[in-house]
């Protein structure tokens, strides 16, 4: 190959192009290649080291969830059609992929029951900052209203976009589990770009949406609201409460934990920022023949379009993960989605009293809640999930290492693989590590 | 004509099997209020029906498991299988981001090392993973050239970049709230350095650059240029999107670059999913450490790994937890498979790889009607100028795009970079033989030859395709983005 | 034109990497004179190389995943992808059969579960999951009635089967040392008593039985052809390929039969991998239990498992091992997933499907140049017969097959049963829906009228294909059955 | 869909078809249906009883054996296009299956240095009752004489068949660990039809193949040779020594262990048995327009031509085990089959040297080994292996499980996953459990 480039060597092919100062002059510092069967091994000695939903019983949430992946999706997430090709340039030969796209935004557009959604974002908290930076765009207003409970992630990952483009963020506490209305109220002004709150909020606590929704309407805000998908069957969807923009973490329809990524954020809207949304939009069209097909549209809001007045930068996204989404959406079904709501919205309720009777446990509010729920804890929090995980069963997530207001909070998530037999367990098992923990205060003391 | 999964099934049809409700059910939990009338209308599908449905759709994809795909500044090398089988562990797959860091050692010592590897790649110290994708990390990155200045007390207004940049980098600039300055491009098809030393001045904030750029070619003066940027306090910045063609060879922080990001989805392979995931990690000089997003992986004395959240100066947060984890899992598997030797290795071949296919090309006539836009040489990827082409064969690069698909190639990246007319983007990458590459030039230039004859099979082309040109500009005029019920 | 495996590549190219040589290195420790001189001529490629091979290679197949497959006799029903989930977790994939039964526990009781739920199925006390087909089965149960003869000092010298037979049938007849003599099949599609009651003496050792048979028809007289076997100390066999249409709905142990096989790979649903693997578990009465190949599972007091290989009457092995565990996996998934209704249900829909699709085939006049073959009604599949398409319309069966390959089907069962003329033998199974019955019907009766206007489409027919009609003399006149090099 | 079919009920369509007598008249005793998730997680249990290679550093082989199974074999079965067809009745939509088959067959066909390969059997102890069968149809003679150095499942298999065709089979005892020649000259006469040996044989010696095949030469007998695949990059194949049939095992050909299968069986003979083959066999021809193109082929041997005259009865067979077989000769590749196979051939030495230098342990015979070998050990072998496994290592088989005159033997298996770290841990807890056992029956002694 080389005579018929017409070079002696391969060093000459750099020679001639790369200034030697800049070379390096040695080999990588790395160790050297494996075969195939010793980098299996070492990578299956690195996952032994984690205790992962399939060692422990796992309670934790917080935003991603131990939902039970169908098989389905595995399979059709590893077909090479869908694995290995690149964004769909080239519709002729794109058309699964573009199709696949089009009915993710049929399905999240029925799920948010808002006309307009995007093939996806990155995740669910840098969706909240583009829901603001969408607004910034929209409407130049300097000032952004977000609830406390918001994501502490999705809310650091907007201060940290607004520092670049230039947001005021404003948070507005919470009171008895909820946003507190009147503080709420009282943020939203003229300046107001967006406002944005979270449905179930960080404590797992209902919103009431359309009153949040409501108190922005006299303002130019844009409302966003971030929503945890899953119960989204027998949750109020966004598109009824007066939402403009809903976004949030699409992790749990179909897609692994792989603590925390690759998952995908989706991107929901009223018409009227249709032009205005991120990332990539499919649309349906015809061929010269006169076929049905799909191709990416309006992509002059895109940045290899429009470069500095793209809309956004994005451009690779999250079509794989998206692709699980749709399709264990499609596995759920009409009536599934419903029916797993009502299961969490049932074992919710079940494991928030059987926990709530454990000595030293209480209620951290007294909110509707669906899938997640918030308890204070009488013994320090991290020493308590520490004993229970020793007894193999993860009790949830320690809300102190986010809310300095909330130091002994424990907030405590379902899915549909911890069953009443789990419940029960963690029952036992965090009322005889609060008991410990209280003894040995109480020794201690 | 292909019917949407919601236009089959049938009422009452499903897959999913809800586990039985095993708690006493009761009533009213959720406010009426707060409860939806009517569900979303998904589909209502069997297992068969879902299975057989995506399956079909599958198979009107073309993809890199089938067949050859030189989409320029994409890096469309192999992704070996081994990488999903790892990635799928449930020590890895199943593991929660919030999981206390003591019993998530392995994931973070996978995180660690990785952090290492690319900090060598990138000859630069200090590391963060968490950026989603390339131009995530773009935005990393210009927000930390912003949080350096303002730490300094600067506020400085503008980004230059080249007029061969990628469109996510403006894009990234306007994001950051910088104003975009553009600069030249010489003869050699690098940094124009007088239009730079015209530009460079104490209001820049940053140099965003690709070497080798998006012509594929390494730009000679880049000492120089980082010397002009340094000197007026600004900071270099590398996109790193083209980093396969130096790796092990030459060193972005060698090169004077303070910032650098990684499409972990081109040069460490992942799969590209139709378009993600990917994961566009950012390696930084020491300077500028303090400003990384949070949080970052630290190692104890005693060799334990924690996540270290409390810092002050941080940029904070772009996006929840600690990035593309699976992604890192398969990159991380990718470097100790390759190694030191295979990774240097990996990148001469993809230099090898385009030249040799240039060299064909030159061989075949074919530059005759479709001449290199720059230089002789090449780096990982060549452009092409479609422009005689277009002038002689009455076929734009579009319809020489088109008629590639009937030859059951995936055509280059067309018309970018910009400032070639009737652009061709080609890059081969390391994992394709010759016979492929040969086949490739030999179809080009039958196409040549086609239209030679009659442009009009190739402005007509594809004919072989699942669809055929479909009406790009009706899609946008009247936006059909959902399914109607 | 396609290429084999071994006519791509270039020598030095590989996927596999050795892993290092860590003891040392020692001279002669094979004699010359037992070493290979020239290694085998394996394929030299890369990985890339390897995986686009195959990956294009299979999408020359049709697949059931990707379309409606009615090949009568092997229940092509859907394989839920559950099933390749759990068959591949190590604790079963990697598990050696030569472990202590101590410390495979759960196999045991896995493969002892199964055989519980077969032997309800089937009606029978005692199940052998050992036979790995269908056919082996088929050996399984002549050899356990030649073992059970031979026990009670009897040597009987032949075995009945009707006219009707599956291949399989007849040859194993003869591996099991007996002479074949075959039985008339009545006017309703059974078999003929009065050549039975002609036929059947101390002489008969078995008759190989299928119901429903081959033709769809469940014969009515099953009670009296058992009593007739029975008396003249013969043991009644049953070909469990039709099982899928009576699952929870007619056992075969209460029809009279005393030896079952299952094909686990057609009614418990194994994915068919191209023609296997598949699984041939038997169910046996009280009186042949003594003789079940060996090793059986058994329960301990305390409720532990264990595999007992001491049994003095057993007819031995029939292979290695314990058969065929992964497929045990995956059918144990599918009786866990359905449970008791599920089956019943699953049978209830398949026989619902076939006469479904009968009557719309009747509805839409095909049966008038494809008529039924036996009856008015059929169980899970049913035959038709081309004899008056032939005559009328100049197109064979085959034609009418190979017709069916582009509208997008995969063909019934042709040519079998062989007493039917120009048979079509045809199984939708109950994971197809309506609409995909509608469709092939509508298909059926397209090819009939279009061969009313021009018999030769279909007689040229297939033009969608990867290749076209082949030629099946030329490969048997001489055949090429390897790569020459 | 019933009144298309004209009934009023789904009961009638059984009634009118079903004897009331015949049919069950109560649901089938089994457990209500699961969902997903609860079968995975009760199949997952079922497996975590299990102790796998996974769980533990195994040397067992004897068979089967725990090789490598790369990431590309996974990923080509599991193509719905590989996975879900059934046998290719119709070649022209079955072309891959059918060119895979071809490539198989040309595989095995250099594997063997035999000209003739089928496209699998089941397996590989039935495979060698199938070759003796092949020989009772081709000569008749009563006869079969096979060494004792052949697995003993093959031999169980093969009294089981020949008790129903039909033929005397003859043990041939070893000595040294190999085939006793005088014994077995002795045993073979005219009345022979097939002599069988193993290459390695039981013990792991390698058997002097072309001397076993002269000394059938003036007999009638087909000489059939049961090959372990793996070691024939470095053995000569039997093609070389006068081997009219070679079959064997597949399973370490990319196939996983799955408590002992589905694997296949290869079945390799010369052109003199073509037409005597049993299973299918693909061919190459063209289409009506000169493609290329593969069919199956010379089905006049096989039972749904041939019915009671048919070569065999076997129908199914193993088709994507024999897939996931030449994918891995293809991933392994020309070269990589011989450094395997010196590989596993340089650490067998090492770990005979190591464990026969192990105080109670010696080589049960000298002969060479290329990939597992037989030691006797001066302790009970069952109680060894026991103290081993508890200590989180499989040492190997008892062969007095299966040879009356072997009660002390162990045979110790390697794959290229057993590295000199796992051979020298096996070398230390087996001295201890050796030494344990010494000593406890010296106490109760
Ligand atoms: C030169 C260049 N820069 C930046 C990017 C953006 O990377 P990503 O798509 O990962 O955001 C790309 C990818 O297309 C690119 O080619
Ligand atoms: C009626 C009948 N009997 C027996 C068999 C043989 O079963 P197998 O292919 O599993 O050996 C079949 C399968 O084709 C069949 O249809």
């Amino acid at each position: 190959m080389l005579s018929e480039i017409g070079v002696r060597s391969l060093d000459e092919l750099f020679d001639r192009q790369i200034p030697a100062a800049v070379r390096l002059q040695r080999p990588l510092d790395l160790p050297a290649g494996m075969a195939e069967q010793d980098v299996y091994e070492h990578l299956r000695a690195l996952a032994a080291r984690n205790t992962s939903a399939e060692d422990e019983i796992s309670f934790l949430g917080a935003g991603m969830y131990d939902h039970y992946v169908p098989a389905v999706v595995d399979m059709l997430m590893e077909r090479s059609e869908f694995l290995t090709p690149y964004t769909p340039y080239q519709p002729e030969i794109s058309q699964g992929g573009l199709q696949v796209m089009f009915e993710y935004q049929t399905a999240i557009s029925e799920l948010t029951a808002l006309p307009v959604s995007n093939a996806s974002v990155y995740e669910g908290p840098s969706a909240v900052a583009a829901a603001a930076y969408l607004a910034k765009l929209a409407n130049g207003k300097p000032k952004v209203v977000v609830s406390r409970g918001v994501h502490p992630h999705a809310r650091a990952a907007l201060r940290t976009l607004a520092a670049g483009y230039g947001h005021e963020v404003v948070e507005v506490g919470l009171r008895d589990g909820v946003t507190d209305a009147a503080a709420w109220a009282g943020a939203i002004d003229q300046d107001t770009g967006a406002v944005i709150f979270q449905q179930p909020n960080f404590l797992g606590a209902v919103e009431d949406a359309a009153a949040l929704a409501a108190a922005a309407k006299d303002s130019p805000a844009v409302v966003v609201g971030s929503y945890d998908p899953i119960p989204l069957g027998i949750l109020k969807p966004p598109g009824e409460v007066g939402v403009d923009v809903a976004v949030g973490e699409g992790q749990s329809l179909g897609n692994r934990l792989d603590f925390g990524g690759p998952s995908f954020g989706y991107f929901a809207a009223t018409d009227a920022y249709l032009r205005r949304m991120p990332g990539r939009i499919a649309g349906e069209t015809h061929d010269v023949d006169g076929k049905r097909g799909f191709v990416l549209t309006l992509q002059t809001r895109e940045q290899h379009i429009r470069r500095e007045k793209a809309t956004s930068n994005i451009c690779t996204a999250q079509a794989l993960n998206a692709l699980a989404g749709v399709v264990y959406l499609t596995w759920l079904g009409r009536h599934g989605l419903v029916e797993l709501g009502e299961l969490l919205l049932q074992r919710t309720h079940y494991a928030r009293e059987a926990l709530t009777a454990v000595d030293g446990v209480e209620a951290l509010h007294e909110q509707p809640v669906v899938r997640e729920f918030a308890l204070r804890l009488d013994a320090p929090v991290d020493r308590v999930i520490a004993r229970c995980q020793d007894a193999g069963i993860n009790p949830g997530f320690a809300i102190g290492r986010e809310y300095d207001e909330y130091p002994d909070g424990l907030l405590v998530a379902l899915t549909e693989r911890r069953s009443k037999e789990h419940i029960d367990r963690l029952a036992d098992i965090l009322g005889a590590a609060v008991a410990a923990e209280r003894h040995s205060a109480g020794v201690s003391a | 004509m292909t019917q949407t999964i919601f236009e089959k099934g049938a009422p009452g049809r499903r897959a999913f099997t809800c586990p039985p409700l095993d708690v006493p059910a009761v009533d009213g939990l959720l406010p009426e209020a707060f409860r939806r009338a009517q569900e979303p209308r998904l589909p209502e599908v069997s297992e068969p029906e879902l299975v057989r449905h995506y399956v079909n759709l599958s198979k009107r994809n073309f993809d890199l498991d089938s067949g050859f795909y030189p989409l320029g500044s994409c890096t469309m090398k192999h992704n070996p299988r081994l990488h999903e089988r790892v990635a799928a562990l449930p020590g890895h797959s199943r593991l929660h981001p919030l999981q206390d860091p003591a019993r998530a050692q392995g994931a973070l010592e996978l995180m660690w090392n990785l952090e290492r590897a690319l900090a060598e790649v990138a000859g630069l110290p200090h590391v963060s993973l968490q950026p989603s994708a390339g131009s995530h990390g773009e935005l990393a990155g210009v927000l930390l050239t912003k949080a350096l200045h303002a730490d300094h007390g600067e506020a400085r207004t503008k980004v230059l970049t080249p007029d061969t940049a990628h469109g996510t980098n403006p894009a990234t600039v306007t994001m950051a709230g910088y104003e975009l300055v553009k600069l030249g491009t010489n003869a050699d098809g690098g940094v124009d350095i007088d239009d730079l030393r015209a530009k460079a001045d104490e209001t820049v904030a940053c140099l965003m650059l690709t070497n080798p750029n998006t012509l594929g070619i390494f730009d000679h003066n880049i000492e120089e240029i980082a010397e002009i940027v340094h000197e007026v306090g600004a900071t270099l910045y590398y996109d790193g999107a083209n980093l396969n063609a130096v790796m092990g060879i030459s060193r972005p922080g060698d090169m004077g670059f303070d910032i650098v990001h990684f499409n972990l989805h081109k040069s460490f392979t992942q799969p590209h999913g139709g378009g993600g995931p990917g994961s566009g990690p950012i390696a930084v000089a020491e300077h500028i450490e303090p400003y990384l997003p949070r949080p970052v992986i630290v190692q104890g004395a005693d060799g334990t790994f924690d996540l270290d959240d409390h810092r002050p100066k941080s940029i904070g947060k772009l996006r929840g937890f600690q990035g593309n984890y699976g992604c890192f899992v398969r990159s991380y598997a990718y470097i100790r498979s390759l190694g030191a030797e295979g990774l240097k290795d990996a990148s001469e071949t993809a230099v090898l790889n385009a030249n040799y296919l240039l060299a064909r090309l030159r061989t075949l006539g074919a530059l005759n009607k479709l001449p290199l836009a720059y230089g002789e040489l090449c780096m990982h990827e060549f452009v092409l100028s479609g422009a005689p082409m277009k002038r002689d064969l009455q076929i734009r690069t579009l319809d020489l795009a088109k008629r590639l698909l009937d030859h059951g190639f995936h055509p280059p990246t067309v018309y970018f970079p910009l400032l070639v007319d009737e652009a061709l983007l080609i890059e081969p990458t390391e994992t394709e033989t010759r016979e492929t590459l040969d086949a490739f030039a030999e179809a080009l230039a039958e196409i040549l030859r086609e239209a030679a004859d009659d442009p009009s099979v190739a402005r007509n082309a594809p004919y072989s395709t699942p669809v055929r040109r479909l009406d790009e500009a009706a899609a946008a005029k009247h936006p059909v983005i959902r399914q109607a019920f």
